[in-house]
């Protein structure tokens, strides 16, 4: 029994480190943001504080059981994936002690399918409130997501087949047996997940779902209080699941939280980055832009790694 | 500043502070004084670092600003937006057109006296209110916020039918969908 | 000095028999009655090119009992401004609609019926295009005191009657002191 | 009626992408707009009604609110519709410092412009940018008439005051400063390849119908008409001043966009010579006692450019101390409601908002 | 009597009494469906234990009928859905007219599937076979409606499929002398037909045609879209696992196992063989699943989500590892299931609504809760997200692919199957979501007869999600007589050949723990404040909406979608579909005057005349 009692505190432990790295990410990027925008910006704790805020609204309401589900669904789904992905390299001490989770018992592909469970609820939640704006974002989201799934998928294939294995595990020890990370064996399979990755964070360019200016922040439209709240928090999680998962399959993984930290943050610039002096495409640009470049990246890479 | 910590317990005091630190204002041009929310949002005055940013919908807003006058038309888009909203929210009435109807008193279309139509926050008066007229409002509502004073939702909800009376009085065809509270 | 308004006049003129009379450099005014309007400017649209309709006015002659219009077009090529007046009656206004002339004519035939009470026969589009569940007389029209009817309809802020400084009154409510350098703007 | 089966979206009067307070009605079949309708009147005020009550002078503060963006040209625009009638005389420093004061407001909406154009596409560095950077200008303007934005400056006879001291460096310091700027936003906006490919082919006003629906501005000489009424009427100094009125081919958002990039650096050089230029001397033909001032019975039109297209005022005075009428024809009107409306068809809902800022949709200017 | 014999016998007999019933009553043929369906069932379940084999000979043909654990696999499907099915279909038809005819179409071509299945030879394979496409065809057109739209498209690839079909046994014959198939499979091992090539490829034609593979699946849209729900549910659940059941014998246990891999020019061919077909499967999943996303009809919809489906299903066979022939068959049972739910479903909804259409309907969910629970399961079983079974089956489809080096096609496959949730919410949105209109504020839930059966499939979705070992015992003994050994497999952990696994069960137990504490939290925080509203009451920018005025998204979903793959909707494809349809056409018409045009002597006279063809042709040799 006391062995199920250290999993669900490492299984606390490392919802909780998700969920704060994820929101100071937010904060990090909103003070960012305000520098290049000639400002001081808000503290890089807002974040938390507009948490607060949202979950203590007096008054909430929702449009029907899925408009209620739907933020659970999706922070369901980020504490399963969460759960299945290795924080920090297997190899280490601290992933052996607090953050074993359940990591060995799934796989890429799971978590790839996993991730789409949260993406289902908020679609079904924004579907049931009725707003035209709902729906319209949650079909441009879908779509895109057609889109830069493709270029991830190859990427994936790529780094599936170049070592032969599903597990994220097994990818991490042998890019550390190997001394290579897989972005320096395979540089055109980490490109296309990158561009892959930009459409994943939604930063401008690709911020088309939720779009301001044309659909008045589409699904979520309808959404307020403890329910965008607990939106948010998923949100911060899926943040950090993202770029743990690309750290964990093309740099090697990380021995240690400030390593993770350090990684995750340089990943996490690059749609940031990208974002501040980009416009917005059209969704249809948006999708044609995945199937452009990233995609002949993506095969370029699985033709490398074949070879 | 007197916060009025004693009377608060510390969950209302948690509360009240992060209300306080993260205003989301709705995004409702209604008059003349929009001109100066993208001044007061943007570099120079940067409202960002008191945790004031824009939102998109009613649902997600906590302050409606009421920038200047409002036609009648738009009062009654205006009511209905304030009524989506969720508590706890705030109005700030900007500009003389929303205290005494500047100088526009005499106009046909214009309402004169906000606060008889929806409850009124902080006033910022000036026509139109500098930027920093703007921010010192949002101070001001801050500093009411922390001291738990700031209860427009039920005050609203409370003298529901007074104000609706003046409501009808200005908005002859009264077609809103009824809420269920 | 004037001969691009002159000839335009003189065509004008020759057309139609209006009255008219060149204004300064660049500006032609003629008149015409109402029945006439729409061919005048039908006319000076296809054939002269003054195809930018810039807008239409009304002023209410209350004390005639006549409404003017100013239907007033700009040529781009010749760089004049042509005025094309009218009166019409005041009860019943009547106007010939020109909307198939220009399709922006819609808009401002819209306004001027729904401010002044002037009818279109044939204009389509909303009844309302400004106002929203107006009842009262058309609002424009001089013999409609708005002053009346925004006291009868808002309420008024008390100080605003007389005119006072409401500063005081302001700063009295909020409990703040007048500063000393803005004491001496007050007017006691 | 039966259900409708295209989907209408509001966008607008409460809506991040709309440019004011005004409503456009669009029905959509998947993504692609079959109607739009504009709606206005949320921000009637009754001005032409309010005006008649006002004295000549008094009509200045009414005036100036017409449109919030840039007020300075409905000031100028009824001064010298009110001169005209009147036969008052300006000095010819006045009519330097107009012409200024006409380009500094070009310019500051020009900023405001950047940003609605480049915000409305998610570009907010930009907008945040232009936007801060816009309040140098209006510094400038509160040096020059003590207002940020409404300044009610420029009066019958004149303008209200001379230049304070130091105005000349410091606005030449500040046009060197907004000339640098420039160049950055447009590396950001106009060689950006995604702003290129929303902006071009989209929102297209088809060249040989422009005139005739009554589009004004940078709209028609992005559709390679030569229009600008400060050429086609020069006013004030403008006839002294050396400048270029861009035109592009095209008809689209990018062709408009690229009309107002160059005009903002054209806004600089004016600006620049107008300071250099500047003649010595009065700058006010005093009026009489305003509330005794009669003008003479008659009616003038006087239109000026502003950013958004030519700017009209109708004026009809009776011989009293009150005008009769006070009609106010601004470049929104047309370019806002009919033109939009036709445009927007067949277009995406993703770029109503970005054509309505193209196009300078100012709603307090339609309804007024 | 023996029980397989008898089990035919009681569906035969049981549709000529549907058919005679409803001389009586129009009411009565249901519920002697239903009795028949049960009936047969039963006996089915209670004997298939036992070995079960039956030969005798009519007019000269040796016919051997038996049980064996890939038939018994096919007949879990069968009888499972055959038995839902008409339970749904009695409250289902109620209203309807001339149901003795659709009854009894409906027994027969149960009835005929089984006796598909437990035909050991050629002969009562392929009259099975013919019954099941004439008694599937005669419902197709049964309603009258569109019979040369619909039905032709139907008769027409039946007749490519059944001639292929007709000829490859012929040509067997004529190399081995004798119809029964262990001798063909006998033959086959010691490489003594000649011809093998040809006889495989016309015999996966033949069920090709029943799978709807590309490009012989345009009659599969039609033809699915114009049945009874009940039916539908029956004909893509279980019919077209028909063309699955050929297509696993021909690829598995002909071109896998035959011994003859030795042979370098055989194993060439079948080895290319297999990579078209699986790149066909590839191909008709992601096409299928670009037209499923542009309908507005419901069951149009499901239509295409079939053949995508079914695609997978062949790529799975054509790749023929272990891992994919078990994700084969289990996509097939999992497939039968939630298109069968799905297809009673959206059949609820039309008998209610009266209509499928997506851009008539919308915000039904309050009004048909349990219905939109029964789609909602089914639908995310069939986009194959976790926990429910869908993704067990496409977890092992692609771990087959990847571990088998099919790197590209596992790319198409992926980019069908995201696509599939583009028209997943497609359905649940254009049906239960959206606007809660006042002209659907009468409907009603369906009644308990309908929504029982699809509730009891949703649950077998679910359950099957943690717990797929259930499925995969009959699927390993199927596996087992198709020839693979060491079929191993764990009741709730998947694993593949490189050693990854995902245990279902700690991932059900991790969704339902974080599920119960977000519903906890979120429900009884701040629950006083909290209230539900109607869907009117959105911000419709502070604008209140007309009463004519529709606010929600229906037309054209997904148009950006459909722009960005404008080259992959282009003309061209649907061209080639067209031409050959105006050839089909103009060979109809021809063919029309010399058949009466009357469906069902037009049947009997068909079959009638492919009876004679078999004798006449063995006669001769």
């Amino acid at each position: 029994m006391e062995g199920i009692g250290l999993k669900i505190l490492g299984a606390l432990l490392t919802t909780i480190m998700a969920f704060a790295v994820g929101m100071t990410y937010g904060g990090i990027t909103r003070k960012l943001t305000a520098r290049v925008q000639n400002r001081v910006g808000p503290t890089i704790w807002q974040n938390f504080i507009d948490l607060v805020k949202l979950q203590s609204k007096k008054t909430n309401i929702y449009h029907g059981v899925m408009g209620h589900f739907a933020p659970m669904w999706i922070i369901t789904a980020a504490m399963t994936v969460l759960m299945f992905i290795p924080v920090l390299h297997p190899n280490s001490t601290w992933y052996s002690t607090w953050f074993p989770n359940l990591t060995f018992h799934g796989d890429l592909i799971f978590l790839l399918y996993m991730m789409v469970f949260g993406s289902l609820g908020m679609a079904l939640g924004a579907g049931q409130t009725g707003n035209p704006n709902s729906a319209i974002g949650v079909t441009r989201g879908l779509s895109q997501m057609v889109g830069f799934e493709i270029p991830f998928v190859l990427a994936l294939v790529a780094l599936m087949v170049q070592y032969k294995t599903t597990s994220i595990q097994d990818i991490m020890a042998i890019q550390d047996q190997s001394g290579v990370w897989m972005m320096f064996s395979n540089p055109f399979s980490f490109l296309a997940a990158l561009f892959a990755s930009l459409g994943m964070f939604r930063y401008s360019p690709f911020d088309i779902v939720g779009a301001p200016a044309e659909l008045a922040s589409g699904p979520v439209s309808e959404f307020g209080g403890k329910y965008l709240g607990v939106m948010m928090t998923g949100g911060s999680i899926f943040a950090f699941i993202k770029l743990t998962l690309y750290v964990d399959l093309f740099m090697g993984g990380a021995y240690s939280i400030p390593e993770l930290l350090i990684k995750t943050f340089a990943l996490y610039m690059v749609p940031v980055f990208y974002g501040w002096v980009s416009p917005r495409y059209r969704t249809e640009q948006a999708i044609r832009y995945f199937w452009g470049w990233p995609t002949a990246l993506g095969i370029l890479g699985v033709i490398i790694a074949v070879w | 500043m007197e916060n009025k910590r004693n009377s608060q317990t510390i969950a209302e005091y948690i509360k009240n502070w992060s209300r306080k630190h993260s205003l989301f204002i709705m995004a409702y041009g209604t008059g003349c004084g929009a001109i100066e929310i993208p001044a007061t949002l943007t570099s120079r005055y940067d409202a960002e670092r008191l945790g004031i940013r824009g939102a998109a919908t009613p649902r997600q807003a906590d302050v409606l600003l009421i920038t200047g006058y409002l036609a009648t038309k738009t009062l009654k888009r205006v009511i209905r937006v304030y009524e989506q909203m969720q508590d706890p929210k705030y109005v700030i009435a900007f500009g003389s057109c929303t205290i005494n109807g500047g100088m526009y008193y005499d106009s046909y279309n214009t309402i004169n006296v906000l606060e008889k139509y929806i409850p009124v926050d902080v006033y910022i008066n000036g026509c139109m209110p500098r930027p920093e007229a703007v921010i010192a409002g949002f101070q001001q509502l801050q500093d009411k916020i922390a001291r738990g004073e700031a209860d427009n939702g039920t005050r609203y909800k409370e003298n529901l039918e007074w104000y609706r009376a003046n409501q009808h009085r200005v908005i002859k065809n009264w077609r809103m969908p009824d809420y269920n509270w | 000095m004037l001969e691009k308004e002159q000839k335009l006049l003189e065509i004008l003129k020759s057309a139609f028999q209006v009255e008219g009379k060149v204004i300064r450099n660049r500006r032609v005014e003629i008149w015409d009655h109402k029945e006439m309007v729409p061919a005048i400017l039908l006319m000076v649209k296809t054939q002269l090119g003054y195809k930018h309709l810039n807008h239409i006015t009304c002023i209410d002659w209350l004390e005639e009992g006549k409404f003017q219009l100013v239907y007033t077009v700009f040529s781009h090529t010749d760089k004049l401004t042509l005025f094309v007046k009218t009166k019409i009656d005041r009860d019943p206004a009547i106007m010939p609609n020109i909307d198939d002339i220009w399709d922006q004519a819609n808009t401002y035939e819209r306004e001027l019926r729904e401010m002044y009470g002037i009818e279109f026969p044939g204009l389509v589009g909303d009844q309302e295009f400004i106002l929203e569940d107006w009842d009262e007389m058309p609002p424009m029209r001089r013999d409609f005191k708005t002053d009346v009817y925004a006291e009868k309809t808002f309420f008024a802020q008390p100080g605003r009657e007389d005119a006072q400084d409401v500063r005081e009154t302001i700063t009295k409510r909020s409990g703040e002191e007048i500063p000393e350098f803005a004491k001496k703007y007050s007017r006691d | 009626m039966a259900r409708e089966k295209e989907t209408t979206l509001y966008i607008g009067p409460q809506h991040p992408g709309i440019t004011g307070n005004m409503m456009v009605k669009v029905k959509v079949q998947g993504d692609t707009i079959t109607n739009a309708s504009v709606h206005v009147g949320y921000l009637h005020r009754a001005f032409e009604k309010l005006i008649e009550r006002r004295n000549w002078l008094q009509s200045f503060t009414i005036l100036c609110r017409f449109c919030v963006p840039e007020p300075d040209p409905m000031e100028l625009t009824y001064a010298r519709a009110v001169e005209e009638i009147e036969g008052r005389e300006v000095p010819e420093r006045a009519k330097y410092i107009r012409t200024m004061v006409m380009e500094m407001a070009r310019l500051q909406s020009f900023m405001l412009w950047y940003g609605g154009q480049s915000g409305s596409s998610g570009l907010y560095t930009l907008g945040q940018w232009s936007v801060g950077d816009r309040n140098y200008l209006l510094d400038l303007f509160e040096d020059l008439t003590g207002g940020r934005i409404y300044h009610m400056y420029i009066w019958p006879g004149g303008v209200r005051r001379d230049l304070p001291k130091g105005f000349k460096d410091k606005a030449l310091k500040t046009m060197d400063y907004i000339e640098k700027r420039l160049d950055e936003y447009d590396k950001l906006l106009f060689d950006n390849v995604i702003f290129q490919k929303r902006a071009q082919g989209v929102g297209i006003i088809p060249s040989d119908k422009a005139i005739e629906w009554g589009v004004v501005g940078a709209p028609l000489r992005g559709c390679g008409i030569k229009a600008d009424v400060r050429i086609d009427e020069p006013y004030e100094a403008y006839d002294k001043a050396d400048f270029i009125v861009p035109t592009f081919e095209g008809g689209d958002i990018w062709a408009r966009a690229q009309v107002r990039r160059i005009e903002a650096r054209q806004s600089i050089s004016i600006i620049r010579q107008m300071l250099d230029k500047m003649p010595e001397g009065e700058v006010y033909n005093k009026v009489p006692n305003p509330m005794k001032w009669k003008i003479p019975a008659g009616e003038a039109w006087a239109k000026t450019e502003s950013v958004r297209g030519e700017v009209g005022f109708y004026v009809v005075s009776d011989g009293s101390e009150y005008p009769r009428r006070v009609h106010v024809k601004g470049a929104a009107y047309t370019n806002g409601v009919t033109v939009t409306e036709k445009i927007l068809v067949g277009q995406n809902i993703a770029d109503v908002s970005f054509i309505l800022n193209s196009m300078g949709v100012c709603p307090p200017e339609i309804e007024r | 009597m023996n029980t397989l014999a008898l089990i035919i016998l009681i569906f035969f007999s049981g549709a000529t009494l549907a058919y005679l019933s409803s001389l009586i009553s129009n009411k009565l043929p249901g519920w002697v469906a239903l009795l028949t369906t049960m009936t047969g069932t039963v006996l089915f379940y209670m004997s298939f234990q036992n070995e079960q084999a039956l030969s005798f000979s009519i007019i000269g043909l040796n016919l051997e009928w038996a049980l064996d654990n890939y038939t018994i696999l096919f007949a879990h499907i069968i009888f499972g859905l055959g038995i839902l099915a008409s339970l749904y279909s009695v409250q289902y038809m109620q209203n309807k007219s001339q149901q003795g005819s659709f009854y009894a179409n409906f027994l027969l071509s149960i009835g005929s599937m089984f006796g598909i299945i437990i035909s050991k030879d050629f002969i009562s394979f392929f009259i099975f076979w013919e019954i099941m496409t004439w008694s599937s065809f005669l419902i197709v057109v049964w309603n009258g409606i569109g019979f040369r739209k619909n039905g032709i498209w139907y008769m027409a690839m039946s007749a490519i499929g059944a001639y292929a079909m007709l000829t490859a046994i012929v040509l067997i014959n004529s190399e081995i002398g004798t119809y029964s198939l262990q001798a063909f499979f006998n033959a086959v091992q010691e490489n003594a037909i000649d011809n093998l090539m040809l006889v495989s490829i016309l015999l996966l034609i033949g069920f090709a045609v029943k799978a709807a593979l590309m490009p012989l699946h345009i009659w599969a849209p039609r033809a699915y879209s114009n049945t009874p729900a009940s039916y539908t549910s029956v004909f893509s659940g279980a019919l077209s696992k028909m063309g699955v059941f050929g297509m696993g014998l021909v690829l598995i246990r002909v071109f896998r196992f035959s011994g003859l891999q030795d042979n370098f020019d055989y194993a060439l061919v079948s080895q290319f063989t297999s990579h078209v077909l699986a790149w066909l499967g590839g191909i008709t999943a992601a096409i299928a699943t670009l037209y499923a996303l542009v309908q507005k009809d419901a069951k149009k919809l499901l239509a295409y989500s079939s053949i995508a489906q079914l695609g997978y299903i062949v790529i799975g066979l054509a790749i023929g590892t272990k891992l994919a022939v078990m994700s084969a068959l289990f996509l097939a049972i999992m497939h039968a299931v939630f298109k069968g739910a799905l297809f009673m479903a959206v059949g609820a909804v039309e008998r209610q609504v009266g209509t499928t259409d997506m851009t008539k309907i919308s915000g039904l969910i309050r009004r048909m809760p349990w219905t939109f629970f029964v789609t909602l399961v089914s639908i995310i079983a069939l986009a194959g997200v976790p926990p429910l079974s869908g993704f067990v089956g496409k977890w092992m489809l692609y771990e087959a692919l990847i571990t088998n080096g099919n790197f590209f096609l596992v790319v198409v496959v992926f980019f069908s199957s995201t696509a599939a949730f583009l028209y997943s919410y497609r359905i649940l949105f254009g049906l239960f979501l959206g606007q809660e209109e006042d002209d659907t504020a009468h409907v009603k839930e369906a009644p308990a007869t309908m929504v029982i059966p699809m509730v009891i499939l949703a649950l077998f979705l679910i359950v099957t999600g943690t717990y797929p070992g259930i499925v995969f015992e009959p699927i390993a003994h199927g596996m087992e007589y198709l020839g693979f050994t060491d079929v191993t497999w764990n009741m709730t952990v998947l694993s593949n050949v490189w050693g990854d696994s995902v245990n279902l069960q700690y991932v059900s137990t991790t969704i339902g723990v974080a599920f119960m504490l977000a519903l906890i939290f979120l429900t009884f925080k701040g629950r006083k404040g909290t209230r539900g509203v109607s869907t009117k009451d959105i911000s419709t920018s502070g604008e209140i909406p007309l009463e004519h005025e529709n606010l929600t998204f229906q037309l054209d979903f997904f148009k950006p979608f459909e722009r960005a793959a404008a080259p992959l909707y282009k003309r061209s494809i649907t061209k080639i579909y067209e031409d050959v349809a105006n050839g089909l056409e103009a060979l109809f018409d021809f063919t029309r005057k010399i058949y009466t045009g009357n469906g069902q002597t037009y049947a009997i006279y068909v079959v009638a005349f492919l009876v004679t063809l078999l004798i006449v042709v063995q006669n001769m040799l």
